[in-house]
């Protein structure tokens, strides 16, 4: 184990190192560029051993990615906002061909009007895709899903591919201290990649076929369920990630002083922190509030939310993103879960850092304040401008 | 010969019954293509054995044997390219 | 916590400066963020860098509106405008070869950087000067550690002369002084 | 050459089989002959089109050999995954053989398919021309030419089926320095045969464009589609061709055309031409012949 000052781009691509890839295919776009230059110069250094692909789209990169998976190499690539848009049509045809791909995404807001920094629009637009799909917070969790990805995705019982999200420039681009574990450990985490769904002259099979109306809907049954399991993997993953390094992040969601929390906001990605803070500042007030981190969006973390919520008089969803004409995406399955199981309180939805606008501590307590005191159940936090009525 | 036959299929009755992903076993024939044909080539006694509707049959269904060149009916489509491409016109096309 | 804002030219190292700062923070047994201004860098056109330090762990990934330290890799960036984005005790370190245009100002400190720079690398790229300066006038960070963690991010080729610069402007303000 | 492969000598392994294709499908023999030249260490990737849609029906999977279909756009990026793949998990002797048609190779794949070139992945891009999107049917393609009546250029008073010539793909091909490309056809399979083989010993990227009519898109007896691959060379509207060590090198140089006319006639899909349609395209023959006469190696050899 050592200890470097590293960008979350650099942390993500040094997992990516430790998990061993053979096959990684790249196409650069801001803010991902500087994680596959990193590999890149891994590659370059022999520090990585790994067929390195220069693709000439994002679609390319994803297929490309599809095509080693087939052949059972394990596989990297990485994307982020416009070129995850124009590789929707591969993320379904790696869902449903069950290649446990792992796929950086670095969380960017999708055009018009162009906009290179970060929001979450991209990949929640995507939520359907049929990818467990993770939200890190900092460089060191970049770096640790990098690792846990693939042996959650690998697991025989799921083989689905992971999209990890990392919040553009805010955390993509900023430096700070993150431990770099040992091969020797991440080797003794992540075993080398086995599967039946591959080809083989041995065992010629035909891959990626149809199928009609009388099994197609057993196809999507056993994709759903391999994506319910993944629950019980992802805490497993966890765990295991504990027991050989000492980290832990709790599975698909990680509560912050929630246990008799009155309020609770809950969060995605690398705004979580300065929430944590402000929990902080409000908690030495005697104010009762709490925060939960959803790691995982899909599979969506249903029981770990009630058993969070139940208690709770109110709640708040900040997120990065708007369904244009109704409300935040994560909002909506919030309450889908809430409404299920009869929980009764009251909820909010705070749209907020669309475009990379900043998130500051004084939104955070306002958003604190908004859950006690009530109010509108939409609303778009940071605006500089009063809304015509 | 190396081609495959038809094979007997059931559909699954649970999950575990279906593959993992989309990948199963290559040449896995369950169906006939006979029923597609309204005539069926024979080859007669003029065939000279030169391989041609064997090369250009797009099915490959035309095979050789000991004894010249035999026909799989139960995939032959009979488009009738054999008995086009005949030099011989060994090839009849007859009405099934 | 300490938060710093860099002002340089694309091209200047001020990000460089940044992360050196923040690799050094490490080595302090401190905690440390470093972030350009995000974007796309274009050469030669006014850019940020910016440094939190702390002795626990930064969760606080907002942007920095109050500064202990603004630090001007070139004076033709600096504005009287910026004082304002000053914390009271704070200070604007500025590289400047006419240092009296500044006097007036009790929060700026200013040190000819280039100068430094051009006689030992003959190159005036000011930015690890400015990084020595800081170590000299801050109790935030220690010269040692920035020797140490400049090598993480410089040329090897200029690795001796890298320290030079760090050590004269060290010691410009403990002379001053 | 005795070494050559011949109907004689060919595998008697068929590894396209008991596939759905039309009575006729001139791509289905394409795709057949070209698997049995490459035998079972094929690994073979085709994109949604025809040929997928008729071999990969669960349960019913008509590749003997290793198969995938692709997404339409992705048949040269999945190939050079699968090849890479290949390597990276240490299996020796194989062959990755893209199997495309026309829309799926000049249209929506042809940026993928540069890119493969572009990185000379080693790989074999094999495109059946038929001319039109068959499988969605018979809608214009890049490769559709000029006149060709299709349910997207339809044929009336004003504009006599598509008004744009057929991409030229070979040159296309040809022009990002490739190790080796080819035209071929159906109709002379013996010459298809060779390409394959040849291509499938060049390390690099290998593109083979060969004519594979459809009777149903072209408008003629399922039987004939041997016949009208035949005449389209025969008349000139075709040519046998490779390009190797930046060369181009013309592989029959017939010294006299059979007739435009009777060729696009025997068509449903050209029946509406007017006189002045069919002599635009003997001209748009004359004057491309009259190039290739010009620049490129046209010593005869033997087919």
């Amino acid at each position: 184990m050592t200890k470097a000052f590293l960008s979350g781009n650099d942390a993500f691509a040094e997992g990516v190192r430790l998990a061993r890839p053979q096959v990684i295919s790249i196409y650069p776009i801001t803010p991902q560029t500087t994680v596959v230059e990193r590999l890149s110069e891994m590659v370059e250094d022999s520090s990585l051993k790994s067929e390195l692909i220069h693709v000439e789209s994002e679609h390319s990169a994803l297929s490309c990615a599809i095509g080693a998976s087939a052949m059972g190499a394990r596989t990297f690539t990485a994307t982020s906002s416009q070129g995850l848009l124009y590789m929707a049509e591969c993320l379904q045809y790696a869902s449903g061909g069950r290649f446990p791909i792992v796929m950086m995404n670095a969380n960017r807001s999708t055009a018009l009007p162009w906009n290179i920094y970060g929001d979450q629009r991209d990949s929640l637009s995507q939520l359907d895709c049929g990818w467990i799909q993770v939200y890190v917070e900092d460089a060191q969790e970049s770096l640790d899903m990098a690792l846990q990805s693939y042996r959650i995705a690998e697991n025989p019982l799921i083989s689905t591919p992971v999209m990890v999200n990392l919040d553009g420039f805010v955390l993509t681009h900023t430096y700070e201290t993150v431990e770099i574990p040992s091969q020797t450990d991440a080797d003794r985490f992540l075993p080398p990649f086995q599967t039946e769904n591959k080809m083989s002259l041995a065992n010629p099979k035909n891959l990626a076929f149809s199928v009609g109306p009388e099994n197609n809907m057993e196809f999507k049954y056993i994709q759903h369920k391999a994506m319910l399991d993944s629950r019980r993997v992802i805490e497993e993953t966890d765990a295991k990630f504990a027991e050989i390094f000492g980290r832990s992040y709790g599975g698909l969601t990680q509560g912050y002083r929630i246990d008799d929390a009155d309020y609770i906001l809950i969060t995605l990605g690398s705004i979580t922190g300065l929430c944590r803070e402000v929990v902080d500042e409000l908690r030495e007030r005697g104010e009762k509030v709490g925060l939960l981190k959803l790691r995982f969006l899909r599979p969506f973390p249903s029981d770990d939310l009630v058993a969070a919520l139940e208690s709770a008089k109110a709640i708040g969803v900040l997120e990065k993103d708007i369904s244009f004409g109704y409300e935040g995406t994560v909002y909506t399955n919030v309450n889908s879960v809430i409404a299920k199981n009869g929980l009764r309180l009251e909820t909010y939805n705070f749209i907020a850092g669309l475009g990379g606008r900043d998130i500051s501590r004084e939104n955070i307590a306002t958003i604190f304040r908004h859950l006690q005191t009530g109010g509108q159940h939409v609303n778009f936090i940071g605006l500089g401008v009063t809304i015509d009525e | 010969m190396s081609k495959p036959t038809l094979r007997s299929y059931q559909k699954p009755q649970k999950l575990a019954d279906y593959p993992l992903g989309t990948a199963s076993e290559a040449g896995y024939l369950v169906t006939k293509n006979s029923g597609w044909r309204n005539e069926r080539p024979i080859i007669t006694d003029a065939c000279i054995n030169c391989l041609q509707c064997y090369l250009y049959c797009p099915d490959g269904v035309i095979f050789k044997t000991e004894h010249g060149l035999d026909i799989d009916y139960d995939f032959c489509k009979g488009c009738g390219i054999c008995e086009k491409i005949c030099p011989k016109q060994a090839i009849k096309m007859e009405v099934e | 916590m300490i938060e710093i804002r860099w002002h340089g030219r694309g091209g200047q190292g001020a990000f460089t400066a940044a992360k050196i700062l923040g690799a050094a923070s490490l080595i302090d047994n401190k905690f440390s963020l470093a972030f350009p201004s995000f974007g796309p860098e274009r050469r030669g056109a006014p850019i940020q860098a910016f440094n939190k330090i702390d002795g626990k762990a930064i969760i606080d990934r907002s942007e920095i509106k109050s500064c202990d330290y603004l630090i001007f890799l070139d004076d033709t960036l600096f504005s009287d405008d910026y004082l304002k984005d000053l914390k009271d005790d704070g200070i604007a370190l500025i590289n400047t070869a006419t240092p009296d245009k500044f006097s007036d100002f009790s929060q700026i400190q200013s040190i000819d950087a280039n100068q430094i720079a051009l006689k030992i690398i003959r190159k005036p790229i000011s930015n690890t000067a400015m990084l020595g300066a800081l170590a000299s006038i801050s109790d935030d960070v220690s010269l040692s550690s920035l020797q140490q963690a400049s090598d993480l991010y410089l040329s090897a080729t200029n690795a001796a002369k890298n320290q030079l610069i760090l050590r004269e402007s060290f010691e410009y303000f403990k002379e001053v002084r | 050459m005795s070494n050559k492969i011949t109907a004689k000598t060919i595998t008697d392994s068929e590894f396209f089989y008991g596939h759905k294709a039309c009575a006729g499908c001139g791509g289905s023999l394409a795709v057949r002959i070209a698997l049995k030249v490459l035998g079972e260490e094929a690994i073979s990737v085709l994109p949604a089109g025809c040929m997928s849609a008729v071999g990969f029906n669960y349960p019913h999977l008509c590749f003997s050999n290793n198969s995938i279909i692709s997404t339409f756009a992705g048949t040269a990026s999945m190939l050079t995954g699968v090849e890479a793949g290949a390597r990276a998990v240490g299996i020796k002797n194989f062959k990755t053989v893209g199997l495309a048609g026309d829309g799926g190779t000049a249209d929506i794949g042809i940026q993928a398919l540069s890119g493969a070139i572009d990185r000379n992945d080693d790989i074999l891009y094999i495109c059946y021309d038929n001319e039109a999107y068959m499988n969605t049917g018979i809608q214009k393609s890049g490769l559709t030419p000029f006149g060709a009546k299709t349910t997207t250029t339809p044929s009336g008073e004003n504009v006599h089926g598509n008004i744009r010539p057929k991409k030229n793909l070979f040159e296309i091909v040809a022009a990002h320095d490739i190790p080796y490309a080819a035209t071929a056809s159906i109709g002379n399979l013996p010459d298809f045969i060779n390409k394959i083989e040849k291509a499938s010993k060049i390390k690099g990227t290998a593109y083979i464009h060969v004519v594979a009519p459809c009777p149903i898109g072209w408008g003629i007896p399922v039987n004939e589609t041997i016949e009208i691959a035949r005449k389209m060379m025969d008349c000139g509207l075709w040519y046998l061709a490779e390009y190797e060590n930046g060369q181009f090198k013309l592989n029959k140089n017939p010294r006299y055309f059979s007739s435009v006319e009777d060729y696009l006639l025997a068509q449903g899909r050209f029946k509406h031409l007017a006189a002045t349609d069919i002599e635009t395209l003997a001209a748009q023959r004359d004057a491309k012949w009259a190039a290739i006469r010009k620049i490129w190696n046209t010593t005869e050899e033997e087919l």
